[in-house]
């Protein structure tokens, strides 16, 4: 699929598209539907094109695996941060008007709490998305070499 | 009614998914019946569940089944008859449920219980306490945020244990029995986790 | 007298369990451990003097050391029986420790610490149940006893000692388990406590036909009492070595058993409500067809071991149907005949013993003129068995005589016929071993090298049989002792 | 700030450390942080209890009152099984070291990670008051405990995670069906809120059904027979120090929800009066103490043995409850505590045979009491609490048992206890037996008593094994307040 | 009263529950088994949908000149089942993978029935 170039030109005018799609839906979410999470698998979406298109070794590239890793985690500490911070800001665990010291009103104070954990949620749900694709995809290309190493043997 | 229409037809592939015995087409199948459900989700008023269906059941669940098939058997083992004692267990659970729908409150009644008690609140107060038209995001993000949390966290779960089990690096030998191992330096090998 | 310790009744029966701890420790020095092991006996000899001058003077507290649950209570406190059998197990341990020494090292086995740990435990756990004030103690202390003696049981590590072993302790759970543990609990609902009181805690509480079945799940759960169908354990223990049947399944083990029985009669049931119930007679009944038919089959045993640990069951059963004729009488005879059979019992074992270390005989039929090789072990053996048959002048004549009277007193005439009869099946399987040592020559063609075993097996067996004649004379104190249950309205 | 406001940190901090852990590297802090995560939260949880004590705390999430917001709501009933899941954890944690290091050489970061979410799963469902939240929670910890169960070395312990995965999520869509039932009938989630509106719609179909469903969903989770298929090989096969955590933990949790919907949704005069839960209930659980007790005799490997005898003490907690009485309850939360404790040690106990030994035949074992004494000895200490010898925790929550079979006037339940002692007298038994009165057979290796590091964690739960034997002040006490905040009357000063 | 629609929608429901939940327990194929597990648990999300569903309602997004709604609620909850059932199918289709390896099958009969525990120890103590 790597070799086709129709593909290619297909791929490099689409794939910006969906991610800002994806964008769209993650920070729109309140007023359509849509919200991290599906905002995530769109992005993932336009990532696993990309791999597919351009081969998973240059996906990798993008975004390492590493960092999928990281991010995942770090999307779920977002949330859960914040709730912790709400806290410490004399709420309940994640009652978002305790923001409301920052912004004018209670509920833009709302807003920022929703889409901050949001944002967590589309991060966490983006990373994992590529990284179980990463690994489902590549362990065919491991096993090839296994078994390729072992018919030498 | 549509919703008639798309019922029959879930059935009918549902019917059809467990009927076929080649696993690609059972797993095509099922991203029919996810689009089909997410349809009808869309019918039932739930736009956010529809988008999620649809990108999640045709999407990623399908990439990964066809991932798996490329490692194993594209066709299932053949199973003799019918199982009686799943026939069985089928059979009482449906008639448990068949039996629990008798006194269900009428599909789509405007008085049901699910309507009249906490759902109207949401309805009502998601815009003046937080100014958010959408209220599944609100109920999502703010009422009930811890759930969508825990919800976060089985991702992560997942994605966790996808990671554990799959960077172990393969290794050929697994195949075989391992009753008695070739050479010392496959034995060394075998070893994993 | 002011010689004598006083320590408390916890530390009385803590005192073998230390000094199991000690010798579990002693490690490989073999010198450390008998001195242990002389140590721990003789300490708790002196510790248990002390506490009967105590009794005597009426000194001794009752002690509580720690509340479970409400009306749970680990407690110690002592009362004639329990110091009789206290007395009775402290004295043959010091006895049997030369005897235990001797045989397992002349005998090559292993594992000596192990053993004589458990030895100890197994002393200590007896003299918890002698001390115990409610029945949980009691229980508790009887199951140690079972625990700690599993090994002891089987210490040869041979696939017939595990058999043995897991008949042993299958059984002795079993029944505790089963039987005597919801018999426990359901006391406890029924009246709130589990203490021992005298005159019994039933009466007025409970329905006479619940309290039978309590009784029934009582005498057969416990089963170290030897009550048929729960004897099989006995003759099952009989693979341990010879110290070990000596002193725990002559002493230690069955007198727990019948113990509690006679305990329960008393303290929990009491005399008077146990003759209102008819369903005493089931145990009675029970008991004296044990006692018949373990005579009965004891005669058939060539083993000798087995011949005296049938003869032991059927001993265990006077003990019971005194305690089933529930009358004083019959209850003194029964607490005395723990004492008689315990000093009567104990030679024959240490003899049986001897033999197999000197002469590796297990069977009556080979005991054809040995007398003339080992005179003194089986002068000793002579005198233990009239002990156990009851003849003059050894102790044993004064408990069966109670034991008879009672049943007399009762108007239990075919009780009095059992014992004539058992007493008659007695002589007959236990003399003939005396007999053929003495009277038969040996057969021919076998070394004549055979001789007297060491002297460490030796002298125990000559003292034990000593007391036991020394007991016919002396039989006066035990008698007093047992009868101060009952000079006090009990 | 006042301790309402540290309540959902007990859940919390072991869920946050989770994505923190994950991230670790290396072998020492992954584990150096779980444990201060699950220490921290097993001390909140201590803090709580004295205070949930006859007195119902509500922590609203979001300050969004219920129904309409989630509530975590705790009284005596699960502040106590959060205290039990927490210390659990932070008990296991200090063994986990050597026994993991051991295992699971590799990405001790992702273990450590699930561990700490299937701790915090476990503890969301035990506080949570919400129905839905409960399932979310319940998911969090079973998925955590699929992943770690397929971290053991055998290469069965993926097949075990497999079918566990495939039971435990059946399982959790049976629950998932009950609860849109009472939903439907209710139109609420929130379990007091739902108690409070069920009696005008209880005498439904599908509020039967509904009740039905989730009993049969937690009923796997519980592994009740006969849906405990999965558990003896999931016990088997997981990493020792999986099966040490989930053998104290897992089930003892599905136990409590289960009471929780029993008792607090449902009243007790609904369950067991319109509804014949009782007897069900009684049937399944005396077929559990049986027939776990009757396989667990013939297992040769001695984690299943172990295993198995849980599915028999699981049928234990749950008699406990069908007996309908306060003394009955009570007994059923003992056996959760005290099962606990004994199959902890227990288990642990086994761990430290493996870690030597590798193979848990009983047969390879033979004579390793003798190499291994501590070990062995804490086995043989731990198996005596399983029998029920009096001075160890078993002997009271036996006790207890069979106080309320006697007081029902069940004397067949009375046999039926005593005859299950026994058959855990011969399992257990047959271990000693080997382990010391058999010699060590020709060319088998010696055995290296095992590390201190594992050794002092077990004999420390051997201790409570016996503390708890003889200060009974603690779990009796908290035992029957747990069971009064259940059936919500006082129960009158037990005996 | 309930309608046929009512039953109808109901009924259908369970039917798909059912296929999907025999395919769950009777299969031995374990790809299919977790799809079966999908199908049953889309079927429960269908369940908790309708519960939502008011006739005459619209998607719960506040707009002018819209009255009625749909209950939010069980959109919410079925989009954390949603996920929480995908987090289910990649963890057992990873398992699958790991077992086709180490079986060369993933059909669930009598996979590791006669492994030999012995030897197992042994190898894995020699791997250590």
């Amino acid at each position: 699929m790597t070799d086709n170039g129709i593909l290619r030109i297909i791929a490099r005018f689409l794939i910006p598209f969906i991610m800002l799609f994806g964008l769209y839906i993650q920070f729109h979410g309140e007023y359509s539907p849509g919200g991290g999470f599906q905002a995530g698998i769109v992005v993932a979406a336009g990532w696993i094109l990309f791999a597919l298109i351009y081969g998973l070794k240059a996906g990798l590239e993008v975004i390492p695996e590493k960092a999928m890793y990281w991010l995942a985690a770090a999307g779920a500490l977002i949330y859960a941060l914040t709730g912790v911070a709400s806290v410490l800001l004399g709420g309940r665990y994640l009652d978002f008007y305790a923001f409301e010291a920052f912004f004018n009103t209670p509920q833009a104070a709302q807003q920022f709490g929703i889409i901050t954990v949001e944002f967590g949620v589309g991060l966490t749900v983006a990373t994992v998305v590529m990284l179980i694709y990463t690994f489902f995809v590549r362990r065919k290309s491991e096993w090839d070499e296994v078994m390729r190493g072992s018919d030498a043997e | 009614m549509i919703d008639i229409g798309l019922l029959l037809f879930l059935l009918v592939v549902a019917i059809a998914i467990v009927k076929v015995r080649d696993l690609f087409a059972a797993a095509m199948l099922f991203a029919i019946y996810s689009l089909l459900s997410a349809a009808l989700f869309a019918v039932l008023d739930a736009g956010d569940v529809a988008l999620t269906e649809a990108a999640v059941g045709a999407g990623f669940s399908t990439i990964l089944v066809l991932a798996v098939l490329a490692l194993a058997r594209r066709y299932e083992h053949p199973t003799g008859g019918h199982n009686l004692l799943a026939l069985f267990v089928v059979g009482v659970t449906g008639a448990a449920l068949i039996y629990a729908t008798l006194d269900l409150p009428e599909f789509g009644a405007a008085d049901n219980p699910a309507q009249i008690h906490v759902g109207p609140h949401y309805i009502e107060q998601s815009y003046p306490d937080m100014g958010v038209p959408n209220m599944v995001a609100a109920v999502l993000a703010s009422y009930r945020s811890i759930d969508t949390m825990g919800e976060v966290f089985v991702i992560f779960a997942a994605a966790l244990g996808v990671y554990a089990l799959l960077s172990v690096k393969p290794r050929r030998r697994q195949f075989v029995l391992p009753r008695r191992p070739r050479s010392g330096k496959a034995r060394d090998e075998d070893d994993e986790s | 007298m002011d010689l004598l310790p006083q320590f408390s009744l916890a530390t009385v029966v803590l005192l073998p369990f230390i000094g199991a701890l000690l010798i579990g420790l002693a490690g490989r020095s073999a010198t450390l451990r008998n001195a242990l092991c002389w140590a721990s006996a003789l300490a708790f000899l002196l510790a248990v003097l002390g506490l009967f001058t105590g009794f005597q003077s009426g000194q001794v507290a009752d002690q509580l050391v720690w509340e479970l649950m409400p009306g749970l209570r680990i407690a110690f406190s002592v009362e004639p029986l329990g110091m009789l059998f206290l007395l009775l197990s402290s004295g043959l341990w010091l006895l049997a420790t030369p005897y235990a020494i001797g045989y397992m090292q002349k005998g090559g086995y292993d594992h000596l610490n192990r053993f004589f740990a458990c030895y100890a435990i197994a002393l200590g756990s007896a003299a918890g149940i002698a001390l115990a004030d409610n029945l949980l103690t009691m229980f508790l202390f009887y199951e140690i006893l079972s625990v700690s003696t599993y090994p002891l049981v089987a210490h040869t590590g041979t696939a017939k000692a595990r058999g043995g072993a897991r008949t042993y302790l299958g059984l002795l759970l079993l029944t505790s388990i089963c039987f005597w543990l919801p018999a426990m609990i359901w006391v406890y609902a029924a009246t709130g406590t589990l203490d021992f009181a005298a005159g019994g805690i039933l009466e007025g509480q409970v329905s006479p036909l619940a309290a039978g079945a309590m009784l029934m799940l009582f005498m057969f759960g416990t089963g170290k009492a030897a009550l048929m169908p729960f004897h099989r354990w006995l003759p099952a223990a009989m693979v341990a070595p010879t110290p070990v049947s000596a002193l725990l399944h002559a002493v230690a083990v069955v007198k727990a058993g019948v113990f509690v029985v006679l305990k329960l009669a008393v303290y929990t049931f009491g005399l008077d409500f146990l003759a209102e119930m008819a369903l005493s007679d089931i145990v009675l009944y029970t008991a004296a067809f044990t006692m018949l038919t373990a005579s009965l089959i004891a005669m058939n045993q060539d083993n000798l071991k087995a011949r005296l640990a049938y003869s032991t069951v059927s001993q265990l059963s006077y003990i019971v149907v005194g305690a089933m004729l529930a009358n004083a009488i019959a209850a003194t005879g029964a607490g005395m005949h723990m004492l008689m059979h315990g000093y009567g019992k104990i030679p024959l074992f240490f003899c049986a013993g001897a033999i197999y270390l000197a002469s590796k005989k297990t069977l009556v039929s080979e005991l054809d003129g040995l007398g003339r090789r080992m005179p003194v072990t089986m002068t000793a053996f002579f005198l233990g068995a009239l002990c156990v048959i009851g003849i003059p002048p050894l102790g044993g004549l004064w408990s069966k005589w109670n034991l008879v009277s009672g049943a007399f007193d009762g108007g239990y005439g075919i009780i009095l016929i059992a014992f004539l009869i058992s007493t008659l099946l007695n002589i007959a399987y236990l003399l003939p071993p005396v007999l053929r040592a003495f009277l038969k020559p040996l057969p021919d063609g076998q070394p004549a090298t055979v001789k007297e075993a060491p002297l460490m097996c030796v002298i125990p067996l000559s003292l034990t049989a000593l007391g036991a004649v020394a007991l016919f004379f002396l039989a006066g104190w035990p008698h007093a002792l047992v009868s101060q249950i009952f000079a006090n309205g009990g | 700030m006042n301790l309402l406001e540290w309540l959902p940190f007990i859940v919390l901090i072991p869920l946050i450390s989770s994505g923190i852990v994950a991230c670790l590297p290396g072998r020492f802090w992954p584990w150096a942080f779980t444990l201060l995560a699950a220490l921290a939260s097993a001390v909140i949880a201590a803090l709580v209890l004295p205070e949930a004590m006859g007195s119902e705390l509500s922590y609203p999430f979001g300050n969004w009152q219920p129904p309409i917001g989630i509530e975590y709501r705790v009284d005596a009933a699960n502040a106590f099984v959060a205290l039990l899941v927490a210390g659990m954890a932070a008990l296991a944690l200090p063994w986990a070291k050597a026994s993991v290091d051991q295992e699971i050489p590799e990405r001790q970061g992702a273990f450590y990670a699930l561990f700490l979410m299937a701790l915090a799963g476990l503890l969301g469902i035990t506080l949570s008051g919400d129905a839905f939240n409960i399932f979310v929670f319940l998911e969090i910890s079973s998925l955590a405990t699929y992943a770690i169960i397929a971290h053991g070395r055998d290469r069965r312990a993926l097949l075990a995670a497999f079918r566990y995965l495939i039971m435990g999520t059946v399982g959790a869509t049976f629950l998932l069906i009950g609860i849109a039932f009472l939903y439907m009938m209710t139109g609420t989630l929130n379990l007091a809120d739902m108690a409070e509106r069920l009696p005008e719609v209880s005498d439904t179909r599908a509020v039967r059904a509904g009740l039905a469903f989730i009993i049969v969903g937690l009923g796997l989770k519980l592994a009740l027979l006969p849906l405990h298929l999965w558990l003896p090989n999931a016990y088997t096969y997981a990493p020792h120090f999986v099966t040490v955590f989930l053998a104290g933990t897992a089930t003892k949790v599905a136990l409590y929800v289960m009471l929780r919907f029993i008792f607090t949704v449902f009243s007790p005069d609904y369950s067991f009066v319109v509804l014949p839960l009782s007897s069900v209930l009684m049937v399944l659980a005396v077929a559990g103490m049986f027939a776990g007790s009757w396989v667990a005799m013939f297992q040769d490997n001695i984690k299943r043995m172990l295993a198995y005898s849980s599915v028999a003490q699981v049928g234990y907690m749950v008699l406990g409850v069908s007996l309908v009485s306060a003394i009955g309850l009570t007994a059923a939360f003992l056996h959760l505590f005290n099962h606990a404790l004994m199959k902890t040690a227990l288990f642990m106990a086994v761990g430290c045979l493996a870690y030597r030994a590798g193979s848990l035949k009983i047969q390879s074992l033979q004579g390793c009491g003798r190499e291994m004494p501590w070990t062995m000895t804490a086995f043989a200490l731990a198996g005596l609490s399983i029998i029920g010898v009096p001075t160890t925790a078993g002997f009271i929550s036996k006790w207890y048992l069979i106080l309320a079979a006697v007081e029902a006037q069940s004397w067949w339940l009375v046999g039926l206890i005593v005859i299950t002692s026994m058959m855990a007298v011969y399992y257990i038994w047959r271990v000693i037996e080997a382990a010391w009165m058999t010699e060590r057979p020709e060319g088998a290796t010696r055995l290296k008593e095992a590390p201190l590091s594992l050794l002092i964690p077990t004999w420390v739960l051997v201790a409570l094994n016996f503390y708890f034997g003889i200060d009974t002040r603690l779990t009796v006490g908290a035992s029957s307040a747990a069971a009064e905040a259940l059936l919500g009357v006082p129960t009158g000063g037990l005996p | 009263m309930m309608t046929f629609l009512s039953f109808f929608n109901y009924w259908v429901v369970i039917a798909l529950m059912m296929i999907g939940f025999y395919c769950v327990i009777a299969r031995g194929n374990m790809v299919k088994k977790i799809m079966g597990l999908n199908l049953f648990q889309t079927s429960v999300f269908i369940l908790f949908i309708s519960a939502g569903k008011v006739v005459g309602g619209s998607t719960p997004i506040l707009r002018d000149g819209v009255e009625v709604y749909s209950n939010p609620l069980p959109h919410v909850l079925i989009l954390t089942a949603i996920v929480v059932g995908v987090a289910i199918t990649a963890l057992g289709l990873a398992l699958a993978v790991r077992i086709q390896e180490a079986y060369g099958s993933i059909e669930d009969d009598h996979l590791g029935d006669e492994d030999d525990d012995a030897e197992l120890a042994r190898m894995n103590r020699e791997g250590r």
